[in-house]
């Protein structure tokens, strides 16, 4: 059981329950759909996992140790061993592309050379090549979207959280990231994917769970639903 | 930290300072004449303490002997005198000198003797340094009581002057030195905060993907210092500069004052000025930073 | 004819060519998707229409008046008539989404009780009724393209152009919002719409324009293509 | 712009200068704090001109008569001296008057005449005083010059310091002075260019959604005017605060400086001081925006 999530609920500030006691265990190596309307919570669900954010109440135990009380060291263990791709990208606009996808590596204070080798690399699965040197703010919706992909896959995290990562993808560079994520998760990475594209989640026979309002309403392989 | 982490960290720090370009040059330029002028009013209060001291204990107490005193009694008027607490030099001077001091005033001595007849008027005297400028009124009023003193002089309205101008120069020179730090502290403690709050997203961006504070704190930490430090060396260069040459000026044109010679003030004023030039900017970074690093 | 480009390039100033000799006339009601895959050159079309950059060759026609240069006076004006949501929303996260939505209004001078009256009146189109003080950095991303969407067409603008405004919806929000579209579209504003979602596209049958490498391939009434 | 765009307009300069809370109060603080130090320097300089004007020409010069010229011809030469250029007043001082005028510093003048054995050393002789400071060394030198008059006595050396010290003052009081303006126009500056980069994306917003260029400066401007209005008149308020202090100090301390009554000064200072706030303010803000108004 590599994640657990038991009793989790979260309150805003503002008084809105977005998740309202979720129990959900995921195994090592599981490749999870999050599915569900606007704002039924699942953004909020992978903030917690990835401890941007902490729960109400409840708890969420990764590799079988809470997380809701980690020193700094651990914390910092946690996020190298996680990949995130944000909603709405977070890159730093200013920089290049390499730049964008070498923080993750810089961060964990990899060799240059390592870095030099291992960026292009990741461009390339996710179809950038030649893009390095641009600045982030001259590409196109999708390409940044694909930069936020890479900069998430760069360290091949142990566990990859990917928050609508096909939002701004045509059908066809979806289907070849959805490849690419395949293809990491069969490495052994475990993936949970938010997603609202039909299409994927039907074409995947993978695991998918349903968010509502902030409840669990459906946990099932298969198809689509809402 | 290893030392990859390093390869990373510092050059940021730099790359950060150019970036902003005339923002920082703008930070640096305020810092520096901020922290110049505390300098100067600094080194003036320093000398003005100086020249207080040196002038006011310089003021000369003069005691005319009354004229029926018999020359064998003046040695024990001396050693009264010289008994009286706070006295740090005492001369002799008889009626012929005296008429030498006074008489550039209205000619030559044989001038000034011829003019009155040849009769010197002046009475033979003890001229009486205090060692301290506040001393100077007491021992005035002392040495008046003595038997065989006619008359005690010394320049009580110039001493008073003297004493309220320079207080007066001290009180203000400390004011603006405390503003003008006032402003440089606000000035580092700005900037830094800028340049912080210019790179929120990356600091985030750097705790998502797993740095540790102190990955995250040393260039901003560095750039502190940085803006610091050439904000200091400059103000210190800067006011070293100035003050040299006010003691050139001030040696040949207003030779009454005296200055502190550069060389015995340099080491501790620089010594301080930029360790807290430094400090400020490491300590504006650090806490600018720190409500980024509690994610 | 309202919309009407004309031998238009744009070659950015890295030397990327993003739009290559394109034609397009559009007329006034009509109602355009505009497909094709990440970096065909969509968003860089909609921003020439939008007078957001300016082409490198080619002119644009809008109500037949050349927008190349045009002064400060003539610049709002367009503007004031355009709606844009933008791919990336350029919404200000630290304002509530009332004040993200009244900016259109206000910027157009419009008296307050006016804007106390229509800003509720959009949120609810959008489906954020409620919502109105929340600052939008505590929105999901889904309720976010929504504000963005109500702020394009708060003050009813003659044309509308939505940059992918249904990348981060599920499919039944999106399918409420394009009823919302289609809505404003058939009282007169003209409505372009980039997008990449199969089942929109083919679901309304309404004219596609198809981009690749910043020539248009094709363009006719109906289904996906690319 | 309408009515409803002002509306809008006002309130959010205002909002912007709170949401900015600490960093608005040191920009702020630090700007008023360069501009007080700046004014007080300004009225620092004016004074010192006023006490050197009237100092340097308060300088006596005095010419003493030959014994041997006869009274008649004392018209003649006192019209000779008096059709010097540069001579602002001209009194004859007898030979008694003179004895009378050096007296207080022997005792009496009977005491002092009595020591001399009744005869009065002293010769007739002119005073004059000066148009200028300048005018000075070249009255006496042409007096000098003047059949009759023996010798011309004035104090060069307290001249020469005088004129030293004072112009010493003045210029590091120009040069402090005007590396203070240069330190509150870059922090006018900063601040302006800090709000307008932490609104840039509200700015973009704006022009996107037609907003006219005016109504998208108009806060800046107003933030800017506001900025430049608090800072220059809590300078000057402090200043003249200060000045009024420190005239009052100077009246009962330090006498023989002469300051210019305050009420004689503040308007104009006040009007060029909050003046020239407002309009770097202004300035500042409109600049900072240009570069994100070409839209
Ligand atoms: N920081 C916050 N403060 C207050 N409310 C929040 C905050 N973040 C999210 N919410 C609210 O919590 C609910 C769930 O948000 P969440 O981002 O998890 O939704 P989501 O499932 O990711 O939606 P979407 O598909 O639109 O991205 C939403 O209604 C949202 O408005
Ligand atoms: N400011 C810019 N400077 C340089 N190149 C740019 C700039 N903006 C866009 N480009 C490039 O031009 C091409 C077309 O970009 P555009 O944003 O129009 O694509 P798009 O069709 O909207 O793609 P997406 O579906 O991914 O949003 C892309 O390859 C992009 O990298
Ligand atoms: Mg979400
Ligand atoms: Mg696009």
């Amino acid at each position: 059981m590599l994640i657990q999530a038991v009793n989790v609920t979260k309150v805003y500030k503002n008084g809105l329950t977005a998740l309202n006691d979720i129990n959900l265990c995921i195994d090592s190596g599981e490749f999870v759909f999050l599915t569900g309307q606007s704002g039924a919570g699942k953004s909020t669900l992978i903030r917690l996992m990835f401890r941007e954010d902490q729960p109400t109440s409840g708890k969420i135990l990764i590799a079988g140790r809470s997380i809701s009380r980690l020193s700094e060291r651990e914390t910092v263990a946690l996020r190298r061993n996680s990949g995130v791709v944000f909603q709405d990208f977070r890159l730093l606009e200013k920089n290049s592309v390499f730049d964008n996808v070498a923080i993750t590596l810089k961060a964990t204070e990899v060799p240059k050379e390592q870095i030099k080798l291992r960026v292009p690399e990741v461009l390339e699965q996710v179809g950038l090549v030649g893009r390095e040197k641009e600045p982030v703010i001259n590409l196109s919706g999708g390409e940044r979207q694909r930069v936020a992909v890479a900069r998430a896959i760069a360290n091949k995290p142990m566990i990859l959280y990917a928050d609508e990562p096909t939002g701004d993808l045509d059908p066809q560079t979806s289907m070849e990231l959805m490849k690419l994520f395949v293809e990491i998760n069969n490495q052994q990475t475990t993936v949970i994917m938010a997603t609202h594209d039909r299409e994927i989640v039907n074409h995947f026979n993978k695991r998918v769970v349903t968010l509502a309002s902030g409840r669990i309403v459906s946990d099932r392989r298969g198809g689509f639903r809402l | 930290m290893n030392r990859h982490g390093f390869s990373y960290v510092v050059p940021q720090a730099f790359s950060s300072l150019r970036i902003n370009g005339w923002m920082t040059f703008a930070a640096i330029a305020t810092i520096a004449i901020s922290l110049f002028l505390c300098l100067l009013f600094w080194l003036m209060v320093i000398n003005i303490d100086a020249n207080a001291e040196q002038l006011e204990s310089n003021v000369e107490i003069i005691g005319y002997i009354a004229d029926e005193i018999p020359q064998e009694q003046y040695n024990a008027i001396q050693s009264k005198i010289a008994a009286l607490s706070g006295v740090s030099s005492l001369t002799y001077i008889s009626r012929e000198e005296g008429l030498q001091r006074i008489a550039p005033r209205f000619g030559t001595v044989e001038q000034l003797l011829d003019s009155m007849g040849g009769v010197n008027p002046l009475p033979n005297s003890f001229s009486v340094k205090a060692q301290s400028p506040e001393a100077v009124s007491g021992i005035a009023g002392q040495m008046a009581a003595l038997e065989g003193i006619s008359e005690v002089r010394y320049g009580e309205s110039e001493v008073e002057k003297l004493f309220a101008f320079t207080s007066a120069l001290r009180f203000a020179g400390i004011v603006i030195m405390a503003l003008l730090a006032v402003a440089a502290v606000f000035l580092v403690a700005m900037t830094t905060r800028i340049s912080v709050y210019a790179r929120k997203q990356e600091i985030m961006v750097m705790k998502w993907v797993g740095a540790t504070n102190w990955f995250i704190r040393c260039p901003f930490l560095l750039e502190g210092i940085v803006l610091g430090l050439v904000g200091s060396l400059l103000a210190v260069g800067a006011a070293f500069f100035v003050y040299y040459k006010a003691s050139a000026y001030v040696a040949c044109s207003l030779s009454f004052i005296v200055m502190l010679p550069a060389s015995a003030l340099w080491l501790t004023v620089s010594l301080i000025a930029v360790g807290v030039g430094v400090l400020m900017g490491a300590i504006g970074s650090i806490v600018s930073l720190a409500r980024f690093l509690n994610v």
